[in-house]
């Protein structure tokens, strides 16, 4: 079987689903912040691929590679604020977090 | 049906710059006397109730000396007019341009020609007798000095009515005798009766104002712009705005309006305001206004018809014509010199005034004229037989003008435009006389309006006994004094008359039937008065004693006539006419500077003592005005007794101008028709004196009374008319009121609070979709999705997750309402 | 060195720094801010001097600014622009930052420990913003957007141990992150469909596409999707409807000052980054499709816009009228307001582009005095209920007035600067109307106007509690405040009034810088 | 005339009152640095009132007098270059219409000042109406509007005179928004702080209400001012593409500009935009159904500001449509004529028959003003020379009696704090002068040949009679039911027997006469000549009308 753009756009496709799936249903903060990475990388598949099958040179790879970095420090500033919101809730449940309401 | 002559040409007219001051002299009475009075009357240190005092002096003074100089200038203006030529006996002055706005160009600007002379003769003759006779009359009035503004205002009003130029002074003065009018019958306002009865009249006569407007208006337009290209039909749904309205017509200044009519045959043409121009453009047939006015037609009904209807929707107001007479007889509330003055003399001629002034419309219409006459007649009797029961001698008085205002309707209805107009001029003298003459039997008998409780006067008030004896002798129409002539001739060319229409056709048995009507009301006049005139003076005195029969006769009357019966006399003030107001009239203090004390001390020597003849200021002016109501006989001396036309006639042809077409008619006739009038009126006085003369017949009277109670009983109460009112005009008036007020209060202002509460339930609704409906999507998506892996008993999410949900689904929405949008 | 030697591409970046130099500036002001909060860590002046220093960074940063050439160019192989409408807005931020700067040194939010951190990072959130209005490429957005945010995500967790704050900052994140993957994932969606990441190629890449006649459905879906998630990225920073969930709750629960500065900051560098995109990459040829104004690619998108300005705007004054919390009601208030600035983009026309310009510097000073207003009264009294705002008027006069000052100016009402904001939008909205899709525009129009007076109520409100009713209690004590606040306060008064009648300068301002690079 | 030339006056009598309310602002922030003597602050804030809205009213005066009434044009021009980039212009001028609103804007505005001035009183009225300043607050007995902060009360005032007056003077479109909207503001606060109990309901409602027509009015001007060609500005320069210059936007749709323009949501545009203007215009008159912000507004507003209220602002939404519907949009102001005439007979019938109902005295006199508005709808919609002179006359001649009437029911309410018709009776004994100027002023108001109110009714009969006949005659019932209320209100408060609870009532004080009696002679004069207004707004006025073709 030759696989063509559309798989890696179909596991692209997926992985943002799951990412987005994971960051709705969740209790748990860091799982939250583990959809976030998973909905990132969906589209990282997006860029390589795109960048490989059809507009080729390096600009999607480039993409993607700003895109890791940049999700790596998301999440160190997601996981300080989980760390601060445990410190605060003793908990770090999602739910707890519903202070504020209309 | 024609004008008297067809080379009628236009008014000449005579500037003259002194007429302002006739109506000015009032005018700045009743200033003074507004703004001053209260201190004037105080000035040497009196009390405001104290009688004949200097500071009232003073009042007086000041109103008697403008009337008689306003009267001086009309007596001079009288002879200058007399001075010129017959045709072209007309004084004029413009003071300035009132407003201009387009074609409507209105100046402040007084006329006199010879009927507003009369006009102007009576009111100010009268008028200066009639406040003489209110020195006397009102001398013990703490609020003397308003009542004299009041009078002074009303001669200034009176004055424009009648000198007006045109119809907007007329109007002015037209509504300022309304509101003296009000102000004087509302004088004791402290009694809530007497004030409603001044309130009564002006609303009533709102209701006539409202069809003289729109009459008003409906010349106006008749006349209008480029008249000879629009058909007379009115446009009144769609809107186009015609040139002729738009551009032509727009006018700054009373030059350029003058400037867009065209004169044609030296006459301007269009629609004006101005009786004079008005009368030229009509009554000159080459200008071809005539010929256009007649064609017209309005919503099928001839345009003339309908402004001499409406017009005279106005006139019933002020006249008191049926069916909008009811607050004539209400209006005796007013002191008695106002009733004289005002509900009898001149006020409520106005519009007998006014139709005589456009007699060249009215005679082009000959269903308008119909109507006038037959409503005329109507009333007559109408009012004659309500007059035949009433006790109260003002108000039988009262119903008297009502139905005497009836015949100069007849007479201005038929065409017999000097004849109304003279019976103006001697109903003026002879209800003068006879509304002074009760005013001094009032103060005579201390303030006493019941003629039962009257009677055998001519003992104590042999002035007054006479002189009301002659105005009667007058008004029942014998041969001797003026009411005679005038009468007589209204009934005659009444008879005479086949002209008349009332829906379009000719109708010939009107005249005859009006006639017919108005010789049963002239009989019923010389009945009622007198009825009144032996009620009064003759007999005994019942006042302290007397009374008691008489009460027992009426026993089933209206309660509040039994509770006056009972309690006599006691009262503070002047006239007490309205027997329901009399025990709250007993307490009420009158004024705002009445002191009871000082009051009642003043009143004291009056009380329960013996009818006294009146002081000289009233007995001179009664002797002066029955010696006018004899004398002016001469003035309508028949032709058929003189052979030369009547002089008032004669005076008056050149404006009365339109004729009508009567018949001729054999002398033989004509005298057989006097001496019917003189039938009527010896039938009444015989029937009169069978019953009353003496109170001798009381038993008969009270028999016959019972027999016929049920008519009795609603010619009594004035045939419910009052009470008709209330439930057919006023009570809707009043229910649509409040359910309007209740609909603006309630729902339209409800639905505007609906809209901010509905705003702000939405909002809060917008807060309950974020807080409950979304976290009930996001629980029943979790549900779904958990429910895969994870039990179902942890079923909520956190808020974090909510907002995700929302942004998610918004997004959704986005993309899909881009398909959906095309 | 000489630059002929190296590779094109270098040559260019190293050509490109030098019209660089106010990020730089910005970015090495970062730097010097976390050194000397190091430096003075125990000074007594502590605050004063870092106050001083980061106001010194972006004075810096904006002479700098002032110095540069006011041609547009295209810098670093296409990845930004400088241009007027970055120049312009660029001014908006630093004014913002200042702003920020300096009336969170006085106050209790944020204690002198911690104060240089929060100025590093805001002035890095400066950076980041500058390059959002610069952007020009799919990249430099998603990496600009990424700058402002994760300093943002810190900055509003920054009371350390409050309830609130944390709250806030845990949804800012996670709700961020969403949004910008979600942002990313449309991104390569159209870096696939249009094989270029440049927005004007972009264009071009559109205009073929449709001048090839677009080949299927699924080609318009995707364009679709993609545009759809690229709009929710800026949407959430600009807090429209349907992403402005997140807003009233980090308002509420950020240190105040900080809120100030996001409810203005952020939300110009999105208007910026929406102009650009929407502008640079999707502004198709003029048309009208089915009754419809401009399309690019059959994407509807102005129509979508205006409707989103409609939700946004309805929504925000709707909520906000159940408010009682003044800094969440402002919160309600900034979404309506954007969705106000979104009629602008929803006309698409320089008119348009010209009055979100005017409006984001008119908004700016007006809702920073407002918030300038709800910290004074949250310093003396602790609270931002409306409750503690009746009476106002006698215990600071001049707060009161300038507060009913700035609300009028929010309502849109003369001669206040708001005002004529919003008559520029207006404007750009009904100069549409005779053009194609006129109706929408006509619709869309009496929708904001009305909107316009329905917000009155929720701000007359405030200014009753102030004015009309009576304080709390018996004998109210008047409010003491910082002298930098009065006179931010009676400055920003002023400005809003005189802008009021004499706004020559901003109009004049924006005309001269309406000039957008494309190439 | 003194130092105004024909082309300061305007300007002097728009931004005097805004001076004196710097002034006063000014002297607040004095007080709050220096802490002046708060009863010093007070005196000097009511001076500078007096004496700002008395300038004003001089040079409003002078302004009539410079005014040359031959000229039909606009006269009395003053024109700056504002924003450039926008094509805004101070563009301030006079033609007959604005030159009456103006010269009654000031008279109106300065006898409200006088009447919010507590002085010239004695104790006894003083002491009923609560206008002793002791320096306590009483929550039972709430002190009179004119000792509670007064500074703040002066400056709202006197903003509320700029709005006003530059509202009536301005020719740019632009201009006029802002004045519109700058009245606005006082008016609130003016309501909403100094007013009666239910003070914040009606204050938000006015608020609200007229918002919501002006956002309206504002759509439509700047879709006038897209659609406009470009014109000549001040500094000689053309403006860019589009112009707000009313008088050249009036220009422009005589040459067809807006005719032309394309429609809106398939209506014709100039219709879309007429009805823009349109009802924001007649939430100002107020036009039923958009009236029921009035009575609450009137009902609450302390007296000087009902004053206003009546005198001046219900004439700006007359003033508004023939300066912009009549002027700019002549088609469709053919097209609602009709409309416009019918409502103008709902107006004042419907209103005529709830006043009937009414039993506060103040909400009476309230809805008697929607009544009396009404004719002014009826007569311009009849666009025939005397409708439409007389709906103007009739601006005027309200504009001096409605004033008159609130002033009436303000002496009475300080005196007993209360309006009910029926809880009084008989007052006429106690208050005689007082009870004759009433009676003056009801009588000039249901319209009394002799007195102001008419000759605008006469007119606006005569006018609209030939145009819509049955609606005039619908109309004219409403001289009935005028009479009905205002006697049955004379009757049930002033006459019968004196309700002891009134004894020893005070009669009028100076500043009752100070503000009453000017009024009541210019009823009296115009009544009798009111020509003297005529004449300035005829030319005008027929310029006006004659640009409006049929359809």
């Amino acid at each position: 079987m030759q696989i063509s753009l559309s798989h890696f756009l179909a596991v692209g496709a997926l992985l943002f689903s799951f990412g987005l799936v994971t960051v709705a249903t969740r209790r748990n903060a860091v799982g939250v912040l583990m959809g976030v990475e998973l909905i990132l990388n969906g589209a990282n598949i997006n860029f390589a691929a795109f960048n490989h099958y059809v507009v080729g040179g390096i600009s999607g790879q480039i993409f993607a590679l700003f895109v890791i970095v940049l999700a790596a420090a998301e999440a160190a500033v997601g996981l300080a604020i989980v760390l601060a919101v445990f410190q605060t809730f003793k908990t770090i449940d999602v739910r707890a977090a519903d202070l504020m309401r209309e | 049906m024609e004008h008297a002559t067809s080379e009628l040409v236009p008014v000449v007219v005579s500037q003259v710059s002194y007429l302002w001051l006739i109506p000015l002299f009032p005018l700045i009475g009743a200033t003074i006397n507004a703004v001053l009075g209260w201190k004037l009357q105080g000035l040497f240190g009196e009390k405001p109730g104290q009688k004949g005092g200097r500071g009232k002096q003073l009042v007086h003074s000041i109103a008697v000396t403008a009337m008689a100089a306003s009267f001086a200038v009309a007596v001079y203006a009288f002879f200058q007019l007399k001075a010129l030529p017959s045709e072209d006996r007309f004084l004029q002055q413009t003071l300035w341009n009132m407003l201009t706005a387009g074609r409507l160009s209105v100046d402040f600007a007084f006329a006199l020609d010879q009927l507003s002379m009369m006009m102007v003769l009576i009111v100010t003759g009268v008028g200066t007798l009639i406040h003489v006779f209110s020195i006397g009359y009102m001398a013990e009035e703490p609020a003397y000095w308003r009542f004299f503004s009041y009078l002074n205002l009303f001669i200034f009003a009176m004055l424009l009515l009648v000198m007006g130029d045109n119809f907007a002074v007329m109007f002015f003065g037209w509504e300022g005798v309304g509101l003296a009018s009000y102000l004087l019958i509302a004088f004791w306002y402290q009694d809530k009766e007497k004030a409603a009865a001044g309130m009564k009249a002006f609303v009533v006569n709102r209701f006539g104002d409202f069809g003289f407007i729109v009459g008003l208006m409906l010349l106006f337009w008749g006349l209008g712009g480029a008249w000879q290209a629009r058909p007379g039909v009115l446009r009144n749904t769609s809107y186009t705005p015609s040139a002729e309205l738009n551009t032509m017509a727009a006018a700054t200044t009373a030059a350029q309006s003058a400037a867009l009519a065209p004169p044609v045959h030296g006459v301007k043409v269009g629609p004006t305001m101005n009786f004079r121009e008005l009368r030229d453009q009509v009554v000159i047939e080459a200008t071809g206004v005539k010929e256009h006015l007649v064609n017209s037609t309005v919503w099928g009904v001839s345009l003339l018809t309908l402004i001499g209807m409406l017009l005279f929707v106005g006139a019933m107001g002020k006249s008191a014509q049926l069916p909008l007479y009811v607050w004539l007889p209400d209006a005796m509330a007013g002191p008695t010199p106002v009733s004289a003055l005002i509900h009898a003399a001149t006020m409520v001629t106005a519009g007998v005034y006014m139709v005589a002034r456009l007699n060249f419309l009215f005679v082009l219409s000959p269903s308008a004229m119909g109507w006038v006459a037959l409503i005329g007649a109507v009333t007559a009797i109408f009012a004659a037989s309500i007059g035949f029961f009433q006790y109260d001698i003002k108000k039988v008085l009262a119903y008297s003008t009502v139905s005497q205002l009836g015949f100069m309707f007849i007479g201005v209805g038929t065409g017999a435009y000097w004849a109304g107009v003279y019976h103006l001029l001697t109903h003026a003298f002879f209800k003068a006389t006879l509304f002074l003459g009760s005013g001094s039997v009032i103060l005579g008998c201390h303030h006493e309006q019941d003629m039962r409780k009257m009677g055998g006067l001519q003992k104590y008030m042999p002035v007054t006994r006479w002189t009301y004896l002659i105005a009667t002798v007058a008004i029942a129409g014998f041969p001797v004094a003026n009411g005679f002539f005038s009468k007589d001739e209204i009934l005659w060319k009444a008879f005479t008359s086949h002209h008349l229409a009332l829906f379009g056709t000719p109708t010939p048995w009107l005249g005859p039937a009006i006639y017919v009507i108005g010789l049963i009301a002239a009989t019923g006049t010389s009945f009622y008065m007198y009825r009144s005139y032996y009620m009064t003076f003759t007999g005994e005195y019942r006042g302290d004693t007397g009374h008691g029969d008489a009460h027992a006769a009426v026993a089933h009357a209206p309660a509040a006539a039994a509770k006056v019966a009972h309690a006599p006399a006691a009262h503070g003030h002047a006239d007490a006419h309205a027997a329901p107001a009399h025990g709250a009239h007993a307490a009420a203090p009158h004024d705002e500077h009445d002191e009871p004390d000082a009051h009642d001390d003043a009143h004291g020597g009056h009380h329960g003592g013996v009818p006294h003849e009146s002081p000289w200021q009233i007995t001179v002016v009664l002797a002066i005005l029955a010696a006018g109501s004899v004398l002016t006989l001469f003035l309508g001396i028949p032709m058929l007794w003189s052979h030369v036309p009547p002089v008032l006639e004669h005076w008056l042809e050149p404006v009365l101008l339109a004729e009508v077409h009567w018949p001729e008619m054999p002398h033989a006739m004509e005298w057989l028709f006097q001496g019917l009038g003189v039938l009527a009126a010896t039938v009444g006085f015989v029937a009169a004196r069978a019953v009353y003369k003496d109170n001798r017949n009381e038993q008969a009277l009270l028999a016959m009374i019972e027999r016929w109670k049920g008519v009795w009983t609603t010619v009594f109460n004035k045939y419910y008319v009052d009470e008709l009112y209330a439930a057919v005009v006023i009570a809707p008036f009043q229910a649509l009121s409040r359910g309007l007020s209740w609909f603006d209060g309630r729902i339209l202002d409800g639905l505007v609070n609906l809209a901010g509460t509905v705003t702000r339930f939405v909002a809060s609704i917008d807060g309950a979709i974020d807080r409950y409906l979304v976290d009930g999507a996001v629980n029943a998506v979790a549900s779904i999705t958990q429910g895969a892996g994870r039990s179902l008993r942890h079923l909520q999410t956190g808020r974090i997750q909510t907002y995700l949900y929302g942004a998610l689904g918004g997004a959704l929405v986005v993309v899909l309402v881009n398909f959906l949008l095309p | 060195m000489d630059l002929q030697l190296l590779s094109p591409l270098v040559a260019e970046n190293l050509g490109s720094a030098a019209f660089f130099r106010p990020e730089l500036a910005l970015t090495f002001g970062a730097m010097a801010l976390f050194l000397v909060d190091l430096a003075w860590k125990h000074h007594p002046g502590r605050s004063g001097r870092l106050a001083a220093v980061a106001l010194l960074v972006l004075a810096v940063a904006a002479g700098l600014l002032a110095a540069q050439p006011v041609e547009a160019r295209s810098l670093f192989n296409g990845m930004i622009a400088t241009d007027g409408f970055a120049t312009f807005f660029k001014w908006l931020f630093l004014a913002a930052a200042a702003v920020t700067v300096m009336i969170a040194a006085p106050g209790k939010d944020f204690p002198p420990a911690r104060l240089g951190e929060f100025y590093a990072l805001l002035v890095a959130t400066v950076l980041g913003m500058f390059l959002m209005a610069s952007a020009k490429d799919l990249l430099m957005a998603y990496l600009a957007i990424e700058l402002v945010s994760m300093t943002s995500y810190v900055m509003a967790g920054f009371k350390k141990g409050d309830r609130r704050a944390t709250e806030a900052s845990l949804k800012y994140v996670i709700y961020g992150g969403v949004a910008s993957g979600v942002m990313l994932f449309g991104m390569s969606y159209l870096y696939g469909l249009l094989r270029t990441t440049n927005f004007a190629e972009m264009a071009v890449r559109i205009q073929d596409l449709q001048a090839t006649g677009l080949p299927a459905a699924a080609t318009k879906l995707t364009l679709v999707v993609a545009m759809v998630f690229v709009t929710a990225g800026i949407g959430y920073k600009v807090a429209s409807v349907p992403w402005h969930m997140w807003c009233p709750d980090v308002y509420e629960g950020a240190p105040t000052p900080f809120t100030a500065f996001l409810s203005v900051g952020p939300k110009a560098a999105g208007f910026a980054l929406a102009l650009r995109f929407f502008f640079g990459a999707l502004a198709g040829p003029s048309g009208v499709a089915g009754g419809l104004p401009v399309a690019a690619g059959g994407v509807p998108w102005p129509a979508i816009v205006g409707l989103m300005s409609v939700a946004t705007m309805t929504l925000g004054n709707l909520t906000a009228l159940s408010q009682t919390n003044l800094k969440r009601l402002l919160a309600y208030s900034s979404i309506a307001h954007a969705g106000y600035a979104l009629m602008g983009l929803s006309a698409v026309s320089d008119t348009g582009v010209q009055a979100i310009m005017i409006y984001m510097a008119i908004y700016l000073v007006m809702n920073l005095g407002a918030f300038l207003v709800v910290i004074l009264v949250a310093e003396a009294t602790g609270s931002e209920s409306i409750l503690d705002y009746k009476g106002l008027a006698r215990r600071h006069p001049l707060a009161a007035t300038s507060f009913a000052i700035f609300l009028f100016s929010l309502t849109g009402i003369p001669p206040f600067a708001g005002f004529m904001g919003k008559w520029y939008l207006f404007y750009a909205v009904l100069e549409r109307v005779p053009g194609p899709g006129g109706s929408w525009y006509a619709a869309l129009a009496v929708v904001g106007a009305l909107n316009s007076a329905v917000s009155l109520y929720y701000y007359a409100r405030i200014i009753r509690a102030m004015f009309i009713d009576a304080p709390y209690e018996a004998h109210p004590a008047p409010i003491k405040s910082s002298p930098v606040y009065t006179i931010l306060l009676g400055t920003a008064a002023t400005a809003v009034l005189v802008f009021g009648v004499w706004w020559t300068p901003i109009v004049d301002w924006s005309t001269a810088s309406l000039h957008m690079f494309k190439g | 005339m003194f130092f105004f030339t024909e082309g300061n006056v305007l300007s002097w009598a728009t931004f005097f009152p805004l001076a004196g309310a710097v002034l006063i602002v000014l002297m607040m922030m004095a007080r709050a640095f220096f802490g002046l003597d708060k009863k010093l602050v007070d005196e000097a804030s009511r001076w500078t009132a007096l004496i700002a809205s008395a300038l004003s009213f001089l040079a409003a005066i002078a302004a009539w007098r410079l005014y040359d009434p031959a000229n039909p044009g606009v006269q009395l021009v003053a024109k700056q270059v504002w924003i450039r980039g926008f094509n805004v212009e101070y563009f301030v001028g006079a033609d007959g219409l604005s030159i009456s609103m103006i010269l009654l804007s000031g008279l109106v505005s300065f006898i409200a000042t006088i009447a919010s001035m507590p002085w010239w009183s004695n104790h006894q009225t003083s002491h009923m109406a609560g206008m002793e300043d002791d320096g306590h607050d009483d929550p039972h007995h709430p002190k009179h509007f004119s000792v509670r902060m007064v500074p703040g009360y002066m400056a709202m005032l006197l903003l509320l005179q700029t709005g006003m007056m530059g509202t009536f003077a301005a020719l740019d479109m632009f201009l006029f928004y802002v004045f519109w909207e700058v009245m606005l503001l006082p008016m609130y606060f003016l309501i909403g702080i100094w007013g009666g109990p239910r003070k914040e309901y009606a204050a938000i409602k006015f608020f609200l209400y007229t918002l919501a027509g002006s956002v309206l009015m504002l759509l439509a001007i700047i879709a006038l001012y897209y659609t406009s060609g470009p014109a000549m500005m001040a500094d000689g320069l053309l403006s860019s593409g589009h112009t707000f210059n009313i008088i050249e936007l009036a220009r422009q749709a005589q040459a067809g500009t807006f005719a032309k323009a394309a429609p809106i949501m398939g209506f014709a545009f100039t219709k879309i935009v007429f009805i823009g203007l349109f009802v924001g215009f007649a939430i100002k008159i107020p036009m039923f159904p958009f009236h029921t912000w009035l009575p609450d507004a009137h009902v609450e507003a302390p007296t000087p500001i009902s004053v206003i209220l009546a005198g001046v602002l219900l004439k700006m939404g007359i003033y508004g449509i023939l300066r912009f519907n009549y002027a700019i949009l002549p088609d469709a102001t053919a097209w609602a004529a009709n409309a416009m005439a019918v409502f103008g007979v709902i107006n004042i019938v419907y209103a005529a028959f709830v006043c009937l109902a009414q039993t506060d005295i103040k909400k009476l006199i309230a809805y008697s003003s929607v009544s009396h508005m009404g004719f002014s709808l009826l007569g311009m919609a009849a666009m025939t020379p005397q409708g439409i002179s007389g709906a103007v006359l009739n601006l005027f001649t309200h504009g001096i009696i409605s004033p008159m009437l609130f002033l009436i029911v303000g002496v009475i309410y300080d005196r007993a704090h209360h309006r009910e018709i029926a809880k009084f009776g008989g007052l006429a004994t106690v208050v005689p002068e007082y009870s004759a100027v009433m009676g003056l002023a009801f009588f000039a108001s249901l319209g009394l040949p002799g007195l102001a109110g008419f000759v605008a009714e006469f007119m606006v009969f005569s006018g609209a009679f030939p145009v819509f006949t049955t609606y005039t005659i619908i109309s004219a019932t409403s001289v009935i039911i005028t009479a009905g209320y205002y006697l049955w209100a004379i009757h049930r408060m002033f006459l019968g027997k004196l309700n002891p609870a009134y004894k020893g009532y005070p009669d009028l004080v100076w500043r009752e006469r100070l503000t009453l009696y000017p009024l009541a002679a210019i009823a009296i004069v115009l009544g009798f000549y009111p020509q003297a207004i005529l004449s300035y707004i005829n030319g005008t006025l027929h310029l006006l009308v004659q640009n409006i073709r049929p359809l």
